[in-house]
């Protein structure tokens, strides 16, 4: 898959047409070196004047000194997936250059500091060396404020190469600085003495060029995945948080926290409507949300695979307690520690089956910003309907990157906060029994500690229990409350959110996906139809797997279940959930780290094709 | 004349549990039974407390007592966490939990000693036998060095001291008892009950069934032949609970064991030692552990340590009594979020 | 499940004609109350007699004062599974015997002391009284060993009812009590007091016989799964052991623990030349494992489905570092603590998938003690060679229950370390590189911590790397690495001990079942027969699944595959592994706490074949 | 002239590592560089060695250094089992355990103590710097309580101290150093490594990157503006590796750290502490953690505890080197088991 791209550049590299809006620009740094200011306002100037970008940071699991690379890609179409090759290379890192400019496209760029010497130059793409160190020391900055702005330089002049808006890029820096007029000012300093020294010494000898564009990026943001999903949380009334730092979910909760503290906190006496609590280990978090769940709390935690791993005892403890809990896991490289910065859809298998025993979850999978803030609510309305955890499987792509995305909606729905029985309620039932199907549903009714009522109290545990939550060795016993907590998910197939079809008529051929390869698949589709291959979709959004997806496979004549991950996971669930259609179902997956491509899908799409 | 009631009308009988499935004898009743008798003495509404506990014969113990209150029997181990999330979630619950010296001194040390240091504010008992009860008598960590067991063997491990380790963790309310010291257990609980942060009770609560000797003679009653091979390890002899007489403070006691080994209490004496004295505690734990005594009594108290209500500034209302108007914030709040990160 | 079966005794009850070797008897006990020595005394004195017997015991999760069942089957024709009736009931537990004398077959027996009122007495069972307490204060036991010997009552009337030799009765004491006189003696007394008060004064009134056989049982042994699997494991040469206390696992290191201080311990120094170590948690546990295997020694653990659950970062660890390390897990009932002294095999998936991101094990099923005792050694043959964790599912029926069994047999190969190099092996390859694929089998070679020789030392971790172990996030790195891991998967298919196939001719119908449900299996089949519903077999004994299976099912018209579950867990990994012959493989699964009974397994093939 | 060779014929190169991965002036760096100094210069065969770790900034480290010994990069808080499995395997190694104060005061509290307890032969080094570095910069309970973070805030929890931690779980060996006091570390590593049993080594390594607080305006050189917005969180300033002068026995000393900020040591003196008295090193603990410093030097030491090849009765050979004549026992063996079982 890292195989470079024979780009379309070859040929324009002689009658220098111009590339409009439709590149990608690679910023390779050394971590520590701050490159997140520069490289996050390139690439919000850029979104400002209407053009569709993502940015993708790549960087190590590490604090400072090793190589960083950041992605700007730049999408007339719109489309938002990883794109393998890049055409303008910020070379800021010595350590990497050579290897970056290896891989850098036929007829692409190098920016870099003039003081290195490139051992092996090509001859197939253009070299602008920069003076960074003489226009830092020109600018007069404060010699320790050097190292927080010398990454300016190279915004500065990518501005006048690519021809970006410098009101942008100041609306930008204004955006990161939250208005304070001295940092901006400092910054945008150099960025303009940048700019005029590439106006006045850089001859442009490229075709690459950002022009304003209209009516694609209306009422869109720009946002990471782990904020969304905080801001949808935050949207869902959470309760209690309880989490242990892990990468790359740590910064849902430092958003989440952000959030709460603003909207609340109550400004006067400081007090606050939440608790967040660091716990000393994942098995100490989820137990904290066990805990709150049961109590009658929306309580959540955001981890990774590692966390989720120590998490299995309890997430059987509140499948068969029946607690509802919302568990996030924004997926990174597995198996073990893996790739803590690099991302997957690995934990698809874990996650469904989390707990010993015939234990299964309902698992959300958030493709989008959207998807994101929807599931940050939506979580708990099924965790405290279903009385059940829920997973929602996010990923590092997802989560840490900047993505665009239409502006979020309200909530349509009041919280649901699922069957509990107040004391009035059992007075008029004149019954209560904690685990009794009462409503054919297999969803069973709850009280909440603190209800006063002589007959509201049950004792809540792991072990068998009859409908009363008595504890139970009976095999009748065991059998009837088994049976009902199957019917409960039969109800949960229903109740999740329904996946997304995009059916096109006459096509035998049909896409299951889900999650973060969705900005794949949209493009791989269009690249297929070039091709004369038309493709149906279908966007699965959770599971279990309700029967749209049964429907929909059935009426394809065969299916590709494309995932980011090594074994094809969902595939393989496909495959349980319907042994009698698996013949038709094939898996596409494939892992190394890096989002998938669409290039890389289409041609493995086209081999699958052709092999049949 | 009717049924005795307390305060607010309840008989004693509202306090109790379902029947114990617990070994005749066992100390753990009598420590639910000291629960039961004082929240009726107490009039304590049943619904405001929640019992919680982990895995073990000690764990199981809530469900034989207080049966109108909510309770969570959890995992081997993880009740502290548990704990402290239902208690956030609603503050105005007592939480009391029930844990066995397994559960909390080997399995679950970690949970337990950041329980104490975030000072949840609940009572957390460690029914302390120095034996895995529910598995049949292996040694837990609180096991007497030296000590030998009839099915586990000689333990060469030194003992896991839980007041010490709540000490350590910076607890503001650590005290000791013994199970068949009601008296005691009764005074400690209500103190506990008033406490505002983490109160650890370490009752010591002998396992009549698997806390023998297998060399001992002086044991058991049947001499030689039986000690040989005649105990059938199915076989559950049924005792009578071990109970201590008037035990004054400053007094040291041997208290015999079933097995005819004997534990030494010594009560704490209130005028001698100053429960707020956090460096006397260490001192009153280590010079006990050299003389092979147990000090029972208040160990260390600390009113003002904030609980974790407080470390977290949460508002006074409990988090669950919050409406979704509480809960969730504006349409107007989601907006101007949005048009901070929208840049358009 | 539990419905009662009208049995062949209806008419028995008439013409009396004796019922022999062929019934069920079953005591019901007080936990606590110590019937284990009369119960195995009863049960050996019977096999002594040359009788097919199985003793199951249904035992509360509680020390003292619940119910207990224990259940005697004589099989003429050898079976062992477990038998849903009841012919003979010794009750002893007032708390039951109403409920327990309902569930008695007509035309069964009912022996109980005579002190107590039977409310409801049925007219289609014998009722014999037996005086307890008379003859127990007759024998003149001393008063403090009343407790313990009273249940020979049982024992000596039994034996006069059935015609169980008394010799072999002592026999059994004997071998209980290890030869010592005094016991023996004490208890053989009571016995033969009960005997003769029978003889004297209970009119025979029943068609049940015991009667001596030949040829059925030479050279069998009578043992636990649990002691067999130890003892497998003592001779595949264990050195490190850790463990925490979980029930039904307990009992195996237990066993252990006997036989290698009787075999491994130095009389003379009381040294051992292995460790066993009580961890304080099965992370711990595993984590010693961990560390002992990477250093080069044997090690294992026993665990139940929560211990396994905790395991399961570690897991991952041990299978992306690449430790062997052994794990049993003597399955109970799950989801959470479940049932923990009922029997199931509910942990297939999650033994399977123990890891987040894509991680997956070896894992052996054994179905006797055979298996127990050679996946015992075997285990750690495989674990060595493939150097990665192996699972062993047992499960409380076969690891707490007494079973026949065929003498073991002595390992028939040398221990296999696996790809170990030494200094001198470095010395002459001139090269060492951890996770190379040096001979296309997907195993690398590995070096033990302590080999004298610059180039020995690696770096292990859970984290991506290259083949020399160096931490690496390059994407060609991290995708070389995990196929070679696939490949080491694929050539455990190929080591992993085989399936057992009994293919009739001519029969469309195929049975896939693993474990201890084979008892089940092998007797529903005989039962099949006689409705005219012939079968093929396949007894699966490891996963990875092989050839042979996917083979066998290609050659089946359709496939019910049995388990002892509620989610049908081997049948979804069968549809994982071969989506192509999914539909026509269906799953059989239930689970209540019971082993699976053959009756029950031969009415659910039945319907399932009339669907059709 | 040649290169400096030890007594083994090594060059001090042959005890390095990878180079570091870690921030300019991390403290962890100088502890590395401490270890690579003791084992050159006691002439340490470096197969000989193990190193262990956890997982974090600190649980990298020991890829940094002895490069010619094997490591394990175990999991997060997990390192103790390992260790002990791996030690109890081929008691010849000589472990030498790397972790952090998270790894081990947070999620790995219980395995910690566990291991002490059990007094595993090996040495357990914790680069205590307060944070999560690798994460960023939460606070782990080794923080000081009132402390501020740039990233994490207030911290309002008493801080777990792993000296204490350890001697309430019977340590044989615990003492407390500080990164840039390259004489004691080294001193203090040659001591632990004549150990028998557990020598923990609580060594202050303080987190240049995250160990920062926001609101210190002493702390920063560039003032006011820079506080107020400059700083890109991704922007890591290199720092110079604080190093503490020479300190004597007994004396006070305050390190300035590049927060501006000052931590108080005090180096123990070996006339006046007697490190075999229990009972003094709890109340030395108490008493500096009062006065608000920091014990430095051997603490306690108990030469005579057994350790974990001790108690568990194991042969002189390292189980490693058995053969399988030594590990599988005989066909003779299996037939006089069976013959015993099998009762035809
Ligand atoms: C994860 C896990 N491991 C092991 C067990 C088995 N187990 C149940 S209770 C128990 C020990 C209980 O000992 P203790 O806490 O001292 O309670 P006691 O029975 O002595 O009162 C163990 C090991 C379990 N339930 N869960
Ligand atoms: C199970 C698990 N949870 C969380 C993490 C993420 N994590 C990596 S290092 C670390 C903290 C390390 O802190 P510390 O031990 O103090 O080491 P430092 O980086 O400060 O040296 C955390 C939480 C992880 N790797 N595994
Ligand atoms: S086994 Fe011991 S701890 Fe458990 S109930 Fe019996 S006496 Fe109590
Ligand atoms: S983040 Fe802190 S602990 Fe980690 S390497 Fe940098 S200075 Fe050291
Ligand atoms: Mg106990
Ligand atoms: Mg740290």
């Amino acid at each position: 898959m890292s195989d470079v791209q024979t780009s379309p550049l070859d040929s324009l590299m002689a009658d220098q047409e111009p590339v409009v809006n439709d590149f990608q620009i690679m910023i390779a740094t050394v971590n520590g070196s701050g490159s997140q200011t520069a490289n996050s306002t390139l690439l919000r100037a850029i979104f400002r004047m209407g053009v569709p970008v993502s940015g993708k940071n790549i960087f190590p699991s590490n604090i400072q000194g090793l190589p960083t690379w950041f992605t700007i890609r730049l999408s007339k179409d719109g489309y938002i997936a990883r794109r393998e090759d890049y055409h303008i290379l910020v070379a800021m890192n010595l350590q990497t250059v050579e290897e970056d400019i290896t891989n850098l496209a036929v007829g692409g760029i190098v920016l870099y500091p003039e003081e290195w010497k490139i051992k092996h130059k090509r001859d197939d793409v253009v070299y602008y060396p920069v003076p960074v160190k003489a226009l830092v020391d020109e600018s007069g900055t404060p010699s320790s404020f050097v190292s927080y702005v010398s990454n300016m330089v190279y915004v500065g002049v990518l501005a006048t190469l690519l021809n970006i808006e410098l009101e942008q890029i100041e609306y930008a820096l204004n955006f990161h600085f939250s208005n304070k007029p001295k940092p901006v000012n400092m910054n945008m300093a150099l960025v303009r003495l940048s700019y005029d020294w590439a106006q006045d010494n850089l001859p442009k000898n490229d075709p690459f060029t950002v022009e304003r564009m209209e009516g694609k990026t209306d009422g869109m943001l720009l946002l990471d995945g782990n904020s969304a999903g905080a801001l949808g949380t935050a949207f869902g009334g959470v309760q209690v948080v309880a989490w242990y730092p892990i990468t790359p979910s740590t910064s849902m909760i430092d958003a989440l926290r952000t959030y709460l503290s603003d909207m609340r906190t109550n400004p006067d006496t400081g007090e606050a409507s939440y608790a967040i609590i660091q716990a000393e280990d994942e098995i100490g978090a989820i137990g904290m949300l066990v805990g709150a769940g049961w109590a009658g709390a929306r309580a959540m935690t955001a981890t990774s695979g590692p966390g989720m791993s120590l998490m299995t005892e309890f997430a059987g403890l509140a499948y068969y307690a029946e607690v509802p809990i919302v568990i996030w896991n924004v997926q990174r490289v597995g198996p073990s520690t893996g790739l803590p910065t690099r991302s997957s859809q690995g934990d698809v298998l874990a996650a469904y089956f989390l707990g010993h025993g015939d234990t299964k979850h309902v698992v959300l999978l958030p493709s989008s910003l959207e998807d994101a803030f929807e599931f940050g609510w939506k979580s708990f309305d099924l965790a405290e309907r279903l009385q059940t955890p829920v997973f929602v499987l996010s990923d590092l792509d997802l989560g840490m990157n900047l993505w665009m995305g239409k502006l979020f909606e309200y909530p349509d729905q009041p919280m649901d906060r699922g069957k509990v029985m107040t004391a009035e309620d059992i007075q008029r039932a004149g019954e209560f029994a904690r685990y009794k199907d009462v409503d054919g549903d297999g969803i069973p009714y709850r009280t909440l500690p603190g209800t006063d009522h002589p007959d509201a109290a049950y004792f809540a545990r792991g072990t068998g229990h009859d409908e009363k939550a008595i504890y139970s060795e009976r095999p009748d016993d065991w059998v009837a409350n088994i049976e009902r907590m199957n019917r409960k998910f039969d109800t949960a197939r229903a109740l999740v959110p329904p996946p997304v079809v995009d059916e096109v008529a006459g096509t035998e051929i049909g896409l299951i996906a889900y999650g973060t390869t969705d900005a794949c698949i949209v493009e791989s589709r269009d690249l297929l139809r070039e091709q004369g291959i038309e493709t149906s979709y279908l966007r699965l959004r959770a599971l279990p797997l309700s029967d749209a997806t049964r429907d929909f496979i059935r009426r394809c004549d065969r299916v590709y279940v494309v995932e980011n991950n090594t074994d094809g996971q969902m595939a393989k669930i496909i495959y349980m959930e319907y042994p009698d259609l698996a013949p038709k179902v094939k898996s596409i997956a494939y892992l190394d780290g890096m989002p998938l491509a669409p290039r890389w899908l289409t041609r493995a799409v086209q081999e699958r094709e052709q092999e049949r | 004349m009717g049924t005795r009631v307390n305060q607010i009308g309840l008989q004693r009988n509202d306090y109790k549990g379902r029947p114990s499935t617990l070994c005749q004898g066992c100390g753990h009743n009598s420590i639910s039974n000291q629960i039961i008798a004082v929240c009726y003495e107490l009039s304590i509404e049943p619904h405001r407390i929640i019992k919680l506990s982990g895995i073990g014969c000690s764990s199981k113990s809530p469900a034989y007592f207080l049966g109108r209150s909510h309770g969570f029997n959890a995992l081997h181990g993880r009740m502290p966490a548990l704990a402290t999330g239902a208690i956030m979630a609603n503050r105005d619950l007592t939480g009391i939990g029930v844990s066995g010296d397994g559960d909390t001194g080997s399995i679950g040390l970690g949970q337990f000693k950041h329980m104490v240091r975030r000072n949840v504010p609940m009572i957390y008992i460690v029914e302390n036998n120095g034996v895995y009860g529910l598995t049949k008598g292996q040694f837990s960590a609180t096991a007497d060095i030296g000590q030998e067991l009839k099915y586990a063997g000689l333990n060469e491990l030194p003992p896991i001291d839980i007041c010490l380790e709540a000490l350590a963790a910076d607890v503001s309310f650590v005290a000791r008892s013994f199970a068949g010291d009601a008296k005691q257990v009764r005074e400690l609980l209500k103190a506990a009950l008033s406490h505002k942060g983490t109160a650890v009770l370490d009752i010591i609560s002998p396992c009549v069934t698997f806390n023998n000797h297998e060399t001992s003679t002086k044991s058991y009653p049947y001499g030689k032949l039986h000690e040989e091979a005649l105990q059938d390890i199915t076989f559950i002899p049924e005792y009578d609970p071990i109970i201590v007489d008037v035990h004054e403070p400053g007094q040291v006691q041997a208290v015999r064991m079933h097995d005819g080994s004997h534990l030494v209490l010594r009560k704490l004496d209130p005028v001698k030692h100053d429960p707020t004295d956090k460096l006397a505690a260490f001192r009153l734990i280590e010079e006990a552990r050299i003389e092979n005594q147990f000090i029972t009594g208040l160990i260390y108290v600390d009113e003002h340590r904030p609980n974790l209500h407080e470390t977290t500034h949460l508002i006074q209302a409990p988090l669950v009594h919050l409406t979704e108007a509480d809960l969730r914030p504006s349409a107007e709040a989601l907006d101007r979020v949005l048009g901070e990160i929208c840049c358009q």
